[in-house]
């Protein structure tokens, strides 16, 4: 008989109840969803990313299907952190699936005054700090674009406040790993890999483009090549380092895909729109293919990438 | 809101359009008019996001039976594959989804717009609006005369109805705002509901403002999830008090939203990326807030 | 009676009978495919890249497929400049198509040296220095991955000869505007924009890299909104430059999505794989396409992107 | 090389297999055994690359009757979706791809080594070596009796005919390279043809070499392309003085290879990644070279 295999996982002291978390702009604060879905079988939630304003967001069209992917270009709209602890705040507080509050801003004394606002918040066992959306109004305000200013806003918070800090990062970059490695020098606790892609679509009939906003983030299936590559390059880099790895995942072996690549945890984004129940089937299936596996948890994934060609062939090739 | 299996009955040509049949016991008891359900396009596809399409019909028939209609129009990948269904498929389906026309209360004559497939809603809002014995009358417009949806249906359901189409294939020639404000005058319409493309909706929600007409309108903005989640299908919305105003969803807070309140130039028009409203548009409310939409 | 569009394009001096070649690595130089398709609807051919010594290139497997796209590693196999000039120069001189030789190499040194023995071959229109290839050894080899670096080869090789030279840029970089523009300062006569992305796909039964390399280029319509982002980006900024999109190209709408983006030619890369016929279909429907929208040519495309909302809406939005 | 669209004669299963037949004149006309066909998905799904099978059969009824018959195996996403091909769908095909089998000239005593669906091939080979009056004998192989393809078929075209099933389902216990060693010996075999699992074709081919039979395989490799144009499909392949390897594309150089020149474990085993061939791996000219195969 086999044993079933545990799914809770630890991120050096961050703690959830399996390694599936819904990613930051793709699940509301979980309050949109408690009506829709079972929110139990959810590892955490990664709250919208929540500005120190009101932030109205960007023009439509927001969004424009690409293959595999989508484009969006949303800019960010929340009603700020003061009616988000209003409303939330409570929500969050009785939810029972941990929680992390996503933090954006447009400069470091922005993330440092959100980062006030929600450290003392219940059920919220950890910030991301959103420093990758490629939705903003200047490149420049693009903090994971550059190690040093990304490790400048990553200091700013952890020096606030000791709920630990997830530094989510964006491919669209030279050398993610100096990047990475700067976050954590500054104080991240964690990464979470990987932010949209900055893509742009057209539409050839009115020669516009199909964002409001001109480009926009890529997400979906499309990406999660270069999020496991991403998740891959920053693990062997970072073995210690807890990283979440997101992007394109929307079946158990994607998120099996990231976690074998290094990842400790996985978010799901995009999938949630297709598939209310993504997260927690995801969850459900990681669980299944260790048990069929004969593994005990999901340490037995990560980081276990078999770079040596001396391990068994696939079954096609046995014959 | 549940998310079903669903068997097609049926898929059939209505004119230029394609009506859909689902076996959606669960759904249609639950669905109201206005509500939009979200189909899923197969797995494996490169398409990933489901489409959004209006409840044309929810027949509640008990246990197992109720069904549910949309209809469309085949534009595109995920309509083309849709069009491609057979009886027996099983379709993956989200709904009912949205906020559904609100009941008109106290008012009692009704008139209802409809534009191209956005007819079809409105065909289930005529029958329960008829069955609270309200007055209800139908202008139906379309680019031409294949595009005009259901027009027998039409005919069944509105105490009196008007047809136009742009090149003048069938009813009057010209655009439904051409007849909105004899019709309106004719019928003493006290509420107006309506569906269809966007342009036409502001149109016909500009005109009823002007006259203090409560105006709802069905909207149509691109949808990732329809489910309140990602904030892609957002539309400018003005503050009850008429000062300021913020994005709200279409699959939420809408897609049936107050018409007085949307402000339409900022959402459709040229001034799409400024972000300050222009003269006098915080300083006075709007004028239908007075009698505001019983909600 | 609508007059059928000219589809010639002229690259400030670098003609090609239309706008639609076939991309680097993704046609041979055009000898295997010249028994399985008629080349003479092709606006020209780039050859698989070219490097000084012969290069067996990298293990097998050098292929995995993900969501709309692929990713390989093949790692430059090829017979090297000397056996390309004996085999493939006399083809290219009868061949009565364009032809851009591909160099690339690991060194400012080597490039010079292939450019040497490539510039003098009839029937080379331009060389397209492929300095973004993600299949080398080292990443520091990918010269396009810094500005200095990439101005470098340019550099020396647009001194070595007068046949222009565009230089072929990868998306992943902070900034991709500023390696373009020190190409162009350093001599490039245009720019070949993406190559592949990085990416990196595991066999979640054998926790095996999919690809004997690791990791390897992410191909087809799945970058294609990135391509497309890095075309405008570059365009915004040079628009006297003549710019090949390059990425996701299976059809002759997405050709012209690039195009309107600001490229002034595009090339088809993955899609000859599984459509042999793509090129030639992908010009011949430009064709089409502009005489429906009663254009005149390529240029009537070229950056035509409508960045004010006041053009007319979409049909559906007109009712 | 054609690129036609092939009308779906016939989709059926054969054991474990599907095997599906083809209206394909024009390719079929061409078609030699070793040979492959490269079936599109169809547009619009996920995945883009089309499919490499071999060829099973091709029956040159002349005019527009050929047919086309490849066998396979219901694996991942393209074959499950093959596998629900109908009658008279029509598929994408390019074909006939690479290079067949040898003839075997003045030999005369040919043994065919199959395994799992490698076999199909082999009974197209079969007969053509029976229409020119060789001998044929055959072994072929399964992991259990439901993968030991057509037997009857192996039957009708061998002169003698051994099976091997991994768990002894049917025919001897064991592998064809169990079988090997006697078989040779009995019918004196002269030359070998072998299509199967990779590891399988090499331990036929270092057998093969240790007797100095010529030995060819049809090898499987990765494939984008099947047209010599991607360089993804390599196997790496020793020079024929000996000195020196060169990846050569299984596609256009293949998949029919001599196996005596595979260097395998570079291709197979753990040496891949290394650049330089094991001690005495250059020096020695492989045995068969002094009996080149025909070519
Ligand atoms: C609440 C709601 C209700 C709708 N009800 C109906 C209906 O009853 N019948 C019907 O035919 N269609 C309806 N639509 C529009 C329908 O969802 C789109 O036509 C459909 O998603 C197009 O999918 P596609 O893959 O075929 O085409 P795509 O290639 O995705 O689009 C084809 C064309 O349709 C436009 N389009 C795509 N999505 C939308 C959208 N959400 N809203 C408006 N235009 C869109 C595109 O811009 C494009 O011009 C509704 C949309 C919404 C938001
Ligand atoms: C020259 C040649 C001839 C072939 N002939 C046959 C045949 O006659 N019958 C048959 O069933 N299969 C044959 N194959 C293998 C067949 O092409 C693959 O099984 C098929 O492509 C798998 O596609 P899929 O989408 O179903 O699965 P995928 O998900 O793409 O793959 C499923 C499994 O098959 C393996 N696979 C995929 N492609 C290949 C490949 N090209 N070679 C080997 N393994 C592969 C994968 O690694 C995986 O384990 C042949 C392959 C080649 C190169
Ligand atoms: C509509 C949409 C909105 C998003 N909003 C945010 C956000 O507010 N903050 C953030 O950090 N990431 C945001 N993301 C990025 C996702 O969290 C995730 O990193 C990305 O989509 C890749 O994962 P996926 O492929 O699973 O979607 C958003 C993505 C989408 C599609
Ligand atoms: C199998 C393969 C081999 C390639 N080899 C080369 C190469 O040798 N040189 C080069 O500059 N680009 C090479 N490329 C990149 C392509 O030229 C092109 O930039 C990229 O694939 C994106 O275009 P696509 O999406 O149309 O394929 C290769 C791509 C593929 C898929
Ligand atoms: S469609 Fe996602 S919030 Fe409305
Ligand atoms: S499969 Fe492309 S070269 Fe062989």
């Amino acid at each position: 008989m086999m044993t079933e295999a545990r799914l809770d996982v630890d991120l050096n002291g961050v703690r959830f109840p399996n390694p599936v978390l819904a990613a930051s702009g793709c699940f509301g604060s979980g309050r949109e969803m408690a009506g829709v879905i079972d929110l139990a079988g959810l590892g955490g939630i990664v709250t919208k990313s929540v500005t120190w304003a009101p932030t109205r967001g960007l023009s439509t069209p927001r969004m424009a299907e690409t293959p595999s992917g989508m484009l969006n270009a949303i800019g960010l709209q929340n009603p700020g952190v003061e009616e988000f602890r209003a409303k939330d705040g409570p929500f969050i507080e009785s939810l029972g699936v941990p929680v992390v509050v996503s933090v954006a801003g447009t400069s470091v004394e922005e993330y440092s005054q959100v980062t006030l606002r929600v450290r003392d918040l219940p059920g919220v066992v950890a910030i991301e700090a959103n420093i990758s959306c490629p939705n903003v109004e200047r490149r420049n305000q693009v903090f994971a674009c550059h190690a040093d200013q990304a490790a400048e806003v990553i200091g700013a918070m952890t020096r606030l406040t000791t709920v630990p800090v997830f530094a989510k990062l964006t491919a669209d970059v030279t050398n993610i790993v100096g990047v990475a490695q700067a976050c954590v020098r500054a104080g991240a606790h964690g990464l979470s890999l990987i932010n949209t892609l900055l893509g742009m679509a057209i539409d050839v009939e009115t020669f516009r483009p199909r964002l409001g906003a001109v480009t926009g983030g890529l997400s979906g299936p499309a990406i999660r090549p270069v999020a496991v590559r991403c998740v891959y390059q920053v693990a062997q880099a970072l073995p210690e380092t807890p990283i979440i790895g997101i992007g394109g995942v929307t079946r158990a072996e994607d998120a099996v895909e990231l976690m074998v690549a290094g990842a400790w945890a996985v978010q799901v984004g995009t999938a949630n729109f297709f598939n209310p129940g993504a997260v927690a089937e995801v969850a459900a299936g990681i669980g299944e293919f260790l048990t069929r596996k004969g593994l005990a948890g999901p340490t037995d994934l990560r980081g276990k990438v078999q770079l040596r060609r001396n391990v068994p062939e696939p079954a096609h090739r046995r014959g | 809101m549940i998310r079903a299996r669903c068997e097609v009955l049926s898929n059939r040509r209505t004119g230029r359009y394609h009506s859909l049949t689902l076996v959606a016991p669960e759904i249609a008891e639950d669905a109201k008019p206005g509500q939009f359900i979200e189909v899923g396009v197969p797995e494996g596809r490169d398409i990933l996001l489901r489409r959004p399409f209006s409840i044309h019909q929810a027949s509640r028939r008990g246990g197992w039976a109720g069904t549910l209609e949309i209809v469309f129009d085949a534009l595109g990948p995920g309509t083309a594959w849709l069009a491609e269904a057979r009886s027996h498929d099983v379709l993956d389906v989200v709904g009912p989804l949205g906020r559904p026309f609100n009941d008109p209360g106290d008012l009692s004559t009704c008139l209802l717009v409809g534009g191209g497939y956005g007819a079809a809603p409105l065909y289930f809002l005529a029958e329960e609006l008829r069955a609270k014995d309200k007055a209800v009358h139908m202008i139906v417009g379309a680019r031409t005369a294949e595009r005009v949806f259901k027009p027998l249906e039409g005919k069944r359901l509105a105490s009196s109805l008007v047809f136009t189409t742009d090149d003048g294939t069938m009813g009057e020639l010209g655009r439904v705002t051409d007849a909105l404000p004899s019709v309106i005058k004719r019928t003493g319409a006290q509420v107006v509901y309506a569906c269809g493309p966007n342009p036409m909706l502001r149109a016909v929600g500009e005109y009823c403002r002007d006259l203090e007409i409560p105006c709802q309108v069905a909207v149509e903005e691109l949808m990732a999830c329809g489910l309140g989640i990602c904030w892609t299908c957002v539309v400018p919305f003005i503050a009850l008090d008429g000062r300021g105003w913020w994005n709200v969803r279409a699959c939420v807070e809408g897609p049936v939203l107050n018409a007085a309140r949307i402000w339409w130039d900022r959402w459709l028009g040229a001034s799409a990326d400024d972000q300050t409203p222009p003269e006098g548009f915080t300083a006075a409310p709007e004028p239908q807030l007075a009698k505001p939409w019983p909600r």
